[in-house]
């Protein structure tokens, strides 16, 4: 079966030998290698003899795969997937980066914008608490603030949408 | 001897101090919040009992509801750790109505220490030299320009009711005075319901020095020599080592002489830590003194070999301390570095989620104390810290080498830790070699942050194996793409938690 | 210095050595067999090879194949660990023709301490006593008896290839004599495919003791005093201590004395162990010299700050021991409980299966030098050691109890331990009180294995609970009752393993 | 649901108030219990306070519970069971102690009895070598040796059966 990775931008084409045992051939220079399941989430690779534990976690946009506490963001697709992107036919390209969401729950102490607010890029918004620390949630864009789904005192789901800024 | 004691905190503290307990054949109880019940101190205590919600205010600062189980359980001793109500002079005085002993000093010396104005006036009469600055709240823009002219800008704001970052400001220009004060005011309110602030000298490239303190009943005071708690972030103390690399033994005997000396002029019983500001050229300043056992504690006992929790019970139970000032001959070197469960990359954002694996570093040299298990639940309700590696060697190099080596091993899955930023803070040449001040984190921060990932081609080629073999193993509905996540920037704004 | 170490071994001690040498900025290289692919040895080094399939013979064991690897990777040291080829001269020099360092004595070094007949004529020599006996093969049947007589029964038979209770016999009367002679000439050409075999002096009550001594290449010769090794199941050391409650600093000199001039007197180098019997009157004889690290090196360690295995690099990079006699000042008390695969209540049967869960201990004084990890498969093919539990502490009443407190927090869920069993001899009168001696093991040993759970009303209405809450959990299947699980009874007929 | 537990003879029926949350009742004292699982075979129990962390392990003829490195072996038997066993119904109790099963995998070294041998209680039957040890298996009983599975040499897996002791 043929995969294709991409991390940060690179893509890198690969193929598996055999399925069923834990060896794969990487097509460019077809070095043997030995990967095996630790557990849920770490894996053992032996590559030309180097020993590296990886632990990977799934992101919706891909595979967070941290190699000697190194974190990549590690892309893949099949042949399936690479078929349909050929065909012009990969999924919803939109990027939703005004959409300012709660990477953890906490209480929202302070808020700084209100609706039509122009803001700049790391501006700050509003303050998260969580872990008896306040935390600043900047703008990652500059745009104008448009509707706010919370209100000073909320408590906030992890994930929970916050507000949007329109660019 | 105690027979039963009462531990009134959580996490690796609370685990920290039931094995010395255990140890010394004292049997422990263990408080709880809802959301803790399956925690490490509460599985490893001789009994626990739940003390409420998830809100530090409804569990861990009940005091009502903790003295209802201090009487029920027939506890007799009460260790409070550090933070919560540690230093509560009524939780302290409430504690000891009911004839149950208070591991810690009396509670007007909590009270005096805990108010860091009366402090500087008690150790201005021991001789010491504490920052310049104002004995006296201040309440004027007027009074507070006329104090920064005298002692030069620029100055620190910084609230008397507590610490840990809330209500300082730095103020490099009389122009910036008026504003910050009005917010440092604020802010103190808020966090300790107390608006008084005073001012103090900034000093240039400061180091935070302290030094372990002990007294029992019986006229013993002993220095048990410095720690070096220069590398902060977010005013917090995030690794500390022993000795410190930047003193000399001049300076080092001062500073014990002068700790001792304060402590004596208070009284004290038990564990104290008296912190102080050595600026540049060796000048140094009182800055407050902690009335209760330190998070950093562990490196003083891997140089000195003293268990500072036994010893803690023991004078607490009236008897003497086990060592005198001659007894203490620090050997070797130690670091303890605290793991966070937070982003250090992405400045120090909290993580919360349930851990999934663990795998602890161990071998001669290293000592973990540990708040952690796997399957538990990392909830946004308390301090990040989930526990402290420590490493002792013969000499700073060996136990540096051993830190990084242990950090290596170190893996916590399941949510983010600060370990990846504490291996790039150790591997850093202003550590390596010992040369850093307490703004050195600030100033390598940006440096650390931005270190991309290196582009090792066997990481990258591995990074995509993993993907793969990950890809395949889950036999995976179709990913969605371009649905980037959210990558939100955190600022801090610092911490509502005391200082430690 | 080297750049690149391989280590011949597996298991804990692979390890050790892996995190002492990334400690020194050393590659590592780990070989393993089949099953020990994802054994923590082989994740934790820098780069791994396989050398073979399951049995020993087939790849810890396989000379050439771990020569080829030596070569194929660059190694520019190998480091044996204990057992397998650790004492194998014929290895030791094949390695060093390759070009390639042996950390550990010469060749010839080796082979004269592995062969004990000439090791107890090299002793004798510097006028060290031995214990009285033949010190050459006995072949007849005459011979045996009138040494015998000579020299008083009960007598000891053993092999002179080998240790590890291999060949031994006890021989109490003169008519046991054939019998017992032919068996152990039988077993020892068996084990060690040598059937020579000598006689010793059975002594009464006799002490373990000995002492880790250090040669560098630079005339330096130094002990680090002694380690207490009385504590034995199957001829097999299972729990050490430093210092010996049992000898006097008087005797500690002597025998530091006459380890030092063996250790000169066979031109040493590195890391040796000079083993002796000490009886209950003070007599002490010499036992053997073991020519590599120890299982149990960590309790020195412990009390010395040393790190043997360093120093065992430095010294066969040529360089200079780090310590003098005089720098050597042990400090405090350790304990090591070693962890093995067996259930010590059952005849120390072995227990293989997958680890599920594992809680290791952690905290100040506790050290684990571990070889496992959670989801590792335990096979019959190798030794059952899991790893060791090492406590440190002021003096002898701490460290106990810190291990008494550390063994309560371990927990290894999947297969059976010899936990429960080593916390019963810490809680025994004879091991509290310092008061034991070789056969102590064998004489409580029957009162631990016959000791029944504990009646305690609390424990086992919390069994049942737990089986309940379980069997709810499981919603099961209706258990098939009356298919009584067969307990068989193992008993032990001595390891095949070398002494340790 | 009404549960009988037997640990070593002694037999106490307990039920649960509640089979959603974790607590039980135990019918003698009324006490409130608080169990809640940990991990695949580790529970944490609050009882009357005190904290116990429980190790289960499932075995043929019940469970083993570990509780502060005590091991009981504690057989089950809910509601069903018991009405079946009321009625006479229990399974089949015929005891197969002449059974010599291997406890581990391991090499049969040396073999010290042939069919027909009369072998008292506690008598080396063999020596099965695993973990570089050479274990003695004792016969369990006084008998006469019936069928023998295995030959010195032989490899046996974990649980296989070795051979037969008639009494």
């Amino acid at each position: 079966m043929k995969f294709n990775t991409i991390i940060e931008n690179i893509s890198l084409e690969m193929k598996f030998s055999d399925s069923i045992n834990q060896h794969l051939i990487n097509n460019n220079d077809n070095v043997e290698i030995d990967c095996i399941q630790l557990s849920i989430n770490a894996y053992s690779l032996l590559l030309n003899g180097k020993s590296h534990i990886l632990t990977i976690n799934k992101q919706i946009d891909g595979y967070d795969v941290t190699v000697d506490h190194h974190t990549y963001l590690v892309q893949v697709q099949d042949e399936v997937d690479v078929l349909l992107e050929k065909f012009g036919m990969q999924g919803n390209t939109s990027s939703h980066a005004g959409e300012i969401h709660a990477l953890i729950p906490g209480l929202v102490s302070r808020l700084f914008v209100k609706p039509g607010d122009r803001v700049e890029n790391g501006q700050g918004l509003l303050i998260l608490e969580a872990m008896k620390m306040e935390n600043e949630i900047d703008s990652p864009i500059s745009g104008v603030v448009g509707k706010i789904y919370i209100k000073a005192g909320d408590k906030v789901e992890k994930g929970e949408l916050i507000m949007e800024i329109n660019n | 001897m105690f027979c039963k004691i009462l531990i009134a905190n959580r996490g690796e503290i609370a685990v920290r101090i039931i094995r010395t307990c255990r140890e010394m054949g004292i049997q422990t109880v263990a408080i709880y919040s809802e959301p803790d019940r399956t925690s490490p101190h509460v599985l490893i205590a001789d009994e626990a009992y739940c003390v409420g919600s998830a809100p530090s205010s409804e569990s861990y600062l009940n005091v009502q509801k903790i003295l209802e189980i201090i009487q029920m359980c027939d506890a007799d001793a009460v260790h409070p750790g550090y933070g919560f109500l540690s230093e509560n002079c009524n939780f302290a005085e409430a504690v000891q109505k009911t004839g149950t002993a208070w591991i810690g000093p009396s509670t007007k010396t909590i009270m005096t220490m805990g108010d860091k104005m009366a402090a500087r006036k008690l150790v201005l009469k021991t001789g010491a030299p504490v920052v310049p600055g104002t004995t006296e709240p201040i309440t004027s823009i007027k009074d507070a320009g006329e104090t920064a002219d005298k002692i030069g800008y620029p100055i620190l704001i910084k609230a008397a009711g507590g610490g840990g970052g809330k209500g300082m400001r730095i103020i490099r220009m009389e122009n910036e005075l008026e504003n910050a004060m009005e917010q440092a005011r604020s802010e103190a309110k808020k966090a300790f319901a107390d608006d008084r602030i005073y001012i103090e000298k900034y000093l240039e490239e400061p180091h935070h020095i302290e030094i372990q303190v002990f007294a029992d009943n019986h006229r013993n005071v002993v220095s048990l020599g410095e720690r070096e708690c220069s590398i902060q972030r977010r005013y917090q103390k995030i690794i500390e080592e022993t000795p410190s690399p930047f003193i000399d033994d001049k300076l080092r005997k001062e500073l014990s002489k002068i700790a001792v000396d304060i402590t004596k002029s208070c009284k004290y019983l038990g564990a104290g830590t008296v912190e102080f500001l050595v600026d540049k050229y060796n000048n140094f300043y009182f800055l407050e003194m902690n009335t209760r056992l330190q998070v950093e504690h562990p490196i003083t006992e891997m140089v000195t070999g003293i268990d500072l929790v036994k010893e803690q019970i023991c004078v607490a139970a009236g008897e003497k301390l086990s060592f005198t000032q001659k007894d203490v001959t620090p050997s070797g070197h130690a670091i303890e570095c605290r793991i966070y469960a937070e982003n250090g990359f992405n400045n120090f954002a909290p993580s919360t989620g349930k851990i999934t694996e663990v795998t602890f570093p161990h071998g001669l040299g290293v000592r973990m104390d540990e708040g952690i298990r796997v399957g538990q639940e990392i909830t946004p309700y308390y301090d990040p810290l989930l526990g402290k590696l420590i490493t002792w060697g013969n000499d700073r190099q060996t136990s540096l080498q051993r830190m990084i080596r242990a950090l290596g091993e170190f893996n916590i899955a399941g949510i983010e830790t600060s370990i990846p930023f504490c291996l790039m803070i150790f591997q850093h040449k202003s550590f390596q070699e010992g040369k850093y001040s307490t703004h050195t984190l600030d100033t390598i921060k940006n440096e650390l942050q931005k270190e991309v990932p290196i582009q090792n081609e066997e990481h990258i080629l591995a990074a995509r194996i993993g993907a793969i073999q990950s890809h395949h193993q889950l036999k995976p509905e179709l990913i969605p793409r371009g649905n980037h996540q959210q990558k939100t920037s955190w600022a801090s704004a610092g911490r509502k938690d005391e200082l430690r």
